[in-house]
């Protein structure tokens, strides 16, 4: 059972979390605009990246807030948690990196 | 129509009465009282500040409470208020006053949990059969409160003293919570 | 060729590829040893009562090579064909489950519907008292020639029938890139070990596959999560078949070797560590108690994780991919074992003669632009 | 009293409290204090299983959890019936039921034993190449013949009447172990203030300790200075000691799970209790105080009742006061079977032989047993053995300079104890992704790299001896303290009074020629000739699994293991 810091409650367990998949994908503005190949793509396709993953989750038996969240998929650590709408934190590698 | 005052009757009145006696960790359910969700913005936080009697909490995992009115935070714009009964239509009607016009949302919500309490030297163990936090005073100190799970139950959990917390659970959960409780409780009674 | 993954489906792809279509000049690739991923850490269960025509194709003809298999690669993979039963808790259940046994015997899939009382008979050690149960057992679905496979077994006769056939499988090298001429098409792939060029690369890496694929510069529609399995100590013959409680989630077995074998659910996350969290599988095996609670007192030998590769409707993806030469073989989520042989042999028809055999036509990477999902999350064990 | 073969003082035994049980249904008498396998050895009882496949009698070789043959069925009823328990771990109760196993129709006439006999016509994995045809005979035949042949012990018949609780806990400390190195590192960590779990799978804290016969730590005997370590840990508010405790898996970010077993040791029990309870314990840092497992020696038919691990052989006689022998020989590659034999002489069991297969050996345990008139035969193995449901004899050869294996000479006994040097317990270390080292100098695999946040202290991590692992113990306990945020006091000295006996040979003395025993037992139960092989085979790199190939491998000669690659 990992511990998870919620950006706004402190470290908790995982219990009181929902995962939420990859984070900062962004819907498009306007879908009618996109090609199938496009839409397809931004409905399905994900990173999954061995490594360093920029993820969603929910403390939603906590404070009910989506947060995003570092975690090195080989490991399970985090890196970093940080505010939905708010961009990953600088200095930290890049996804499919190892964090340690 | 259904009677909706007999919805108030505990869900769990049986184990209520059948529950046997402990110092160690007693187990309690509370009466009924009524209870606000309450969300909104900064300038609707303050309005309803005024007519609450104090500022809401703004430190996470906070309650604050003035007589019978309590003020539990639980995320950064939601807080669940409690006060007695006989307060509530006209509490109702005077944040429905203030907040007019202010972004934010208050719905009575006291038909949908109830409440209980632990207490005695061994209510943090006992509570902590089902519940995954660390509840010892430096962790979980008097005044903190959160949501957070008892076994396989969402409760919004609050520490009212050094040995005793109260425990807010949906009323379809309260029986299963209560029988967790009682499990955990009966190497103590 | 290449093959990437010597799994079940990896080795049973060279296999037919050398049998069926006297290919025989294929490598396959492993990064760690032969077995060693989802083959070797799988639960055994084979089944086909899928709900979906294209899903029932694709798994009865695993079974019915399943039937043949031991005789066909002359190494006993042990398929013992004990039944499965799906167990149906409430009125939900109950209705998908008849539906399920209607639309696999319209397939020619042999389903059938059985009360709680034929269920307890079925797997004596069922309990079906509703006074102590949480969920009561309703009725299920009996699938009687679904059952289990020994799976070492599977992976090591292929491999013998491969490697009899002039495959050569190459373990401890792992494929850390995959080249590709001025056309595009594919010419090789880079490994940890050197080199290796060929005209045609077959991805059958499970849980692994996106790291692969973007090698080729391919995002996937997967996600690769963590499912764990446990046994318990061995114990002489008490359950008869395969039990799977999808409300409640549970799936149980009892291999030739005595182990109660016992499927846990996938954690929350996607995750590489080919481990999980306690509670995952406390939570199984608090289903496991409450159907068979003389089972409480079994002490748990070992509990283990793997890496599943998830679709968005839970189906696999047999097909090739935008990049020529290049083919891909995933999505088997917790499901993969049962299709082995069917996977493998559809596989290899499409890497050998560049275009799907009719029965994983519908398997392609195409459908999650086109819009033709094979929505099978139903008829998964678990909740994934 | 109880059993012929318990000596008439010692032990931690409660001589006030006899208590009866059965196994297989005849009475036996044994101490409160007693396992079921002292017990039984006490009545002289040592057939107590058959082994998986060729139901081959098998004997007790552990004193603890490391035991592979003695597995038992248990229970009053079959509401309360649990197969597969070690009877090593067994605590005895009045009114305990136990069975033996995977036999029949008795222990003693066990049908199944024909297996053995056809064991050259049944080679590994055969399984896999045969009962294929005709096909119709696999499920009609062939697999249920081989399950009804597979499996151990048996399901419990009815459903479980007892009740189980679950309960998480968080701590700053949690020490895996309370023996000597767990002791000191729960004093040294609960110093601090912080909170402090000490747990241990046995009834009693002390691990080694229990069985000293003559260190002293303190001024006290070494288990008596258990004990009150114990007693002034449970005095301390900020700790929580757990006994019978396991701790059964390491999960990410430092969460352990630990098994608790509340009732199982008690004939009635309060109904208020749980049977076990699950701890699901979040520690901010963990000291790993597992200590090490004996190794066994190959050896052709090295698996017959009356063959001991030397350290068990020690325990039985010093804990529990039970005479598992009358007549000793002691197959040894350390310093420290030295040692077992003359707590074995001094319980009055003759020792017959003890087989060094080092060229050499002169610690001072050796100097001691030699003092003692004891046939201390250097440059000797053991090639053989025979007795049928017990070791009637051992054969005995010297090993020559190249090597080879000189003429065989029989030597009666009625007890074998081995040890093939000490292999650190590393397995909780390795579920939490912590990386192993190969140690050359002590043939065994060491924690290496951490992953999550904890330490190993003593002979888990490759230290040995009273005194070093008592002061490693303090050290990483206060080191564990101080990461989770504590202040300790200054690390405690102890006044140890031990002979140390190293933890396995010395590698300045270690033969350079290999030595020469099969490196498999014969599979076929008749007494064996000393055996063909003149050396190992070239060590392999070993499997993948570090860990299990650490407790694989050969136990002798370690430096020609190596570590993966």
């Amino acid at each position: 059972m990992l511990i998870i810091a919620c950006p706004y409650c402190g470290p908790r367990p995982e219990l009181e979390f929902r995962y939420g998949g990859e984070a900062h994908v962004a819907r498009p503005v306007d879908p009618s605009t996109l090609s199938d190949e496009d839409w397809g793509a931004f409905l399905y396709q994900r990173a999954n990246p061995r490594g360093l993953h920029a993820e969603r989750w929910r403390h939603v038996h906590g404070c009910g807030r989506f947060f995003n969240a570092l975690r090195d998929t080989t490991t399970d650590f985090f890196a970093a948690t940080y505010e939905t709408g708010t961009p990953r934190p600088a200095g930290t590698p890049a996804d499919g990196e190892t964090s340690r | 129509m259904a009677d909706l005052s007999t919805m108030r009757t505990p869900a769990i009145e049986a184990l209520v009465t059948a529950s046997p006696a402990s110092h160690l960790a007693a187990l309690t359910a509370l009466p009924p009282r009524t209870r606000f969700s309450f969300r909104g913005r900064p300038a609707a936080v303050t309005a309803f500040g005024t007519v609450l009697g104090f500022d809401l909490p703004q430190v996470a995992c906070r309650f604050a409470e003035d007589g019978a009115r309590r003020a539990l935070w639980l995320g950064p714009d939601e807080w669940l208020v409690t006060l007695p009964d006989r307060e509530a239509t006209a509490f109702a009607g005077a944040a429905a006053t203030a907040l007019a016009g202010l972004p934010s949302s208050l719905v009575d919500v006291s038909q949908r949990s109830l409440a209980l309490a632990v207490s005695g030297p061994m209510a943090a163990r006992i509570i902590n059969a089902g519940c995954p936090l660390d509840l010892s005073p430096d962790a979980f100190p008097v005044g903190m409160c959160t949501r957070t799970l008892l076994g396989k139950a969402e409760i919004v959990l609050s520490r009212t003293d050094e040995a005793r917390f109260e425990i807010d659970v949906w009323r379809s959960f309260a029986d299963y919570v209560w029988r967790l409780l009682e499990e955990a409780r009966r190497e103590f009674v | 060729m290449i093959i990437v993954g010597a799994g079940g489906h990896g080795l049973a792809t060279a296999y037919y590829l050398a049998t069926v279509h006297g290919i025989t000049n294929v490598a396959v690739l492993e990064k760690g040893w032969l077995g060693g991923g989802n083959t070797g850490r799988n639960t055994t269960i084979v089944r086909s009562n899928y709900l979906f025509d294209e899903s029932a194709g694709l798994y009865d003809h695993a079974v019915k090579l399943w039937e043949g298999l031991s005789q066909e690669l002359n190494y006993n993979v042990m398929f013992s064909q004990r039944g499965v039963l799906m167990l149906a808790h409430n009125i939900h259940d109950v209705q998908s489950f008849k539906r399920h046994v209607h639309a696999n015997r319209l397939n020619g899939v042999d389903n059938e519907w059985l009360t709680a009382e034929e269920c307890r008979d079925f797997c004596p050690p069922l309990n079906i008292d509703a006074s102590t149960m949480r969920y009561p057992v309703l009725g299920g679905a009996l699938q009687r020639r679904a059952g289990t496979a020994r799976h070492d077994a599977v992976a090591w006769g292929y491999a013998r029938g491969a490697d009899a056939r002039g495959v050569d499988i190459i373990q401890n090298c792992a494929v850390t890139g995959i080249r590709r001429g001025p056309d595009g098409a594919v010419t090789g792939v880079e490994t940890s070990r050197g080199f290796i060029g060929a005209k045609k690369v077959g991805v059958v890496a499970a849980g692994n596959t996106s790291v692969v694929m973007a090698m080729a510069g391919q995002r996937m529609p997967l996600e690769s999560y963590p499912l764990q399995a446990l046994v318990s100590e061995p114990i002489k013959p008490i359950f008869p078949c395969v039990v799977m409680s999808n409300t409640i989630h549970a799936y149980i077995s009892q291999s030739d070797k005595g182990e109660l074998v016992i499927g846990a659910g996938t954690d929350a996350y996607t995750s590489y560590t080919q481990r999980g969290a306690l509670h995952i599988t406390t939570h199984t095996l608090d289903a496991i108690c409450e159907l068979f609670p003389m089972f409480r007192r079994m002490r748990m030998l070992r509990n283990w994780g793997g890496i599943v590769d998830v679709t968005p409707d839970r189906s696999p993806i047999i097909a090739k991919t935008g990049v020529s030469g290049l083919y891909v073989n995933c999505g088997w989520g917790t499901g993969g074992f049962k299709a082995t042989p069917g996977s493998g042999h559809v596989f290899a028809h499409t890497i050998a003669k560049d275009e799907p055999h009719p029965i994983n036509a519908p398997f392609t990477i195409d459908r999650f632009r086109d819009g033709f999902l094979i929505d099978e999350a139903a008829a998964a064990a678990v909740a994934h | 009293m109880s059993g012929a073969f318990r000596l008439p003082s010692g032990g931690r035994i409660d001589r006030s409290r006899p208590v009866r049980f059965t196994f297989d249904g005849r009475d036996c008498r044994g101490f409160a204090g007693d396992t079921l396998a002292s017990a039984l050895l006490a009545e002289g009882r040592h057939l107590i299983g058959r082994s998986f496949k060729y139901h081959r009698p098998r004997g007790f070789l552990s004193a603890g959890s490391d035991e592979p043959n003695a597995l038992v069925g248990v229970g009053r009823d079959e509401a309360h019936y649990t197969p597969n328990l070690r009877a090593t771990q067994v605590e005895l109760y009045d009114g305990l039921v136990a069975e033996s196993q995977n036999r029949w129709p008795s222990l003693d006439l066990d049908v199944g034993g024909i297996n053995n006999l056809l064991a050259p016509l049944l080679p590994a994995g055969f399984y896999y190449k045969t009962f294929m045809w005709p096909k119709k005979a696999w499920t009609s035949f062939y697999e249920p013949k081989i399950r009804a042949a597979a499996g151990l012990g048996r399901s419990p018949g009815a459903a479980d009447a007892d009740r189980y609780t679950q309960h998480y806990a968080h701590c700053e400390v949690l020490v895996v172990g309370g023996g000597p190195a767990g002791l000191a590192a729960a004093l040294a960590a609960s110093d601090s203030g912080q909170r402090v779990v000490l747990c241990d799978e046995q009834a009693e804290f002390g691990g080694s300790l229990l069985s000293e016969r003559q260190a002293m730590i303190e001024g006290l005997p070494a288990a008596e200075w258990a004990g009150q370590a114990a007693a002034e840990l449970a005095a301390r508010a900020n700790v929580t000691l757990l006994t019978r405790t396991t701790a059964f898996g390491y999960f990410p970010h430092n969460m352990i799970g630990l098994c608790e077993r509340v009732t199982d040791h008690l004939g009635v029990a309060d109904p208020r209790l749980p049977r076990e309870r699950l701890w699901q314990l979040r520690a901010r840092e963990v000291v790993i105080c597992a200590g090490a497992h004996e190794r066994p020696i190959v050896f052709p038919d090295n698996d017959r009742p009356g063959i001991l691990l030397a350290e068990a052989g020690r325990t039985y006689v010093n804990r529990y006061a039970v005479q598992p022998g009358t007549r000793a020989v002691v197959f040894t590659a350390t310093d420290s079977a030295y040692r077992a034999a003359l707590d074995l002489r001094a319980a009055g069991i003759k020792v017959a032989a003890i087989a060094d297969l080092r060229p050499e050996a002169n610690g001072p345990w050796p100097t001691m047993a030699r003092k003692a008139g004891i046939d201390v035969r250097t440059g000797t193995s053991v090639t053989g053995t025979s007795g049928r449901l017990r070791i009637r004899q051992a054969q005995l050869a010297p090993i020559r300079a190249d090597g080879s294996v000189g003429t065989s000479e029989p030597v009666a006994c009625d007890l074998l104890l081995m040890s093939g040097g000490f292999t650190p317990s590393v397995h909780l270390f390795s579920q939490s992704r912590g990386k192993l080292a190969w140690n050359a100098n002590l043939g065994a695999y060491l924690p290496d790299v951490s992953v999550e946040a904890e330490r190993s202290a003593g002979a888990c991590r490759g230290v040995y001896g009273l005194e070093a692992v008592l002061a490693d113990g303090f050290a990483q306990g206060a080191a564990a303290a101080r990461a989770a945020g504590g202040t300790t006091s200054p690390v405690r000295g102890l006044a140890v009074k031990a002979t140390d006996c190293g933890h396995d040979a010395s590698s300045a003395r270690r033969p350079t020629a290999a030595i020469a025993c099969s490196p498999r037992p014969s599979s076929t139960g008749r007494t064996t000739s000393p055996p063909r092989t003149s050396s190992l085979p070239p060590a392999r790199a070993s499997s993948r699994s570090s860990t299990s190939s650490a407790t694989r491998r050969p136990a002798w000669p370690p430096t020609r293991a190596r570590p993966r690659t």
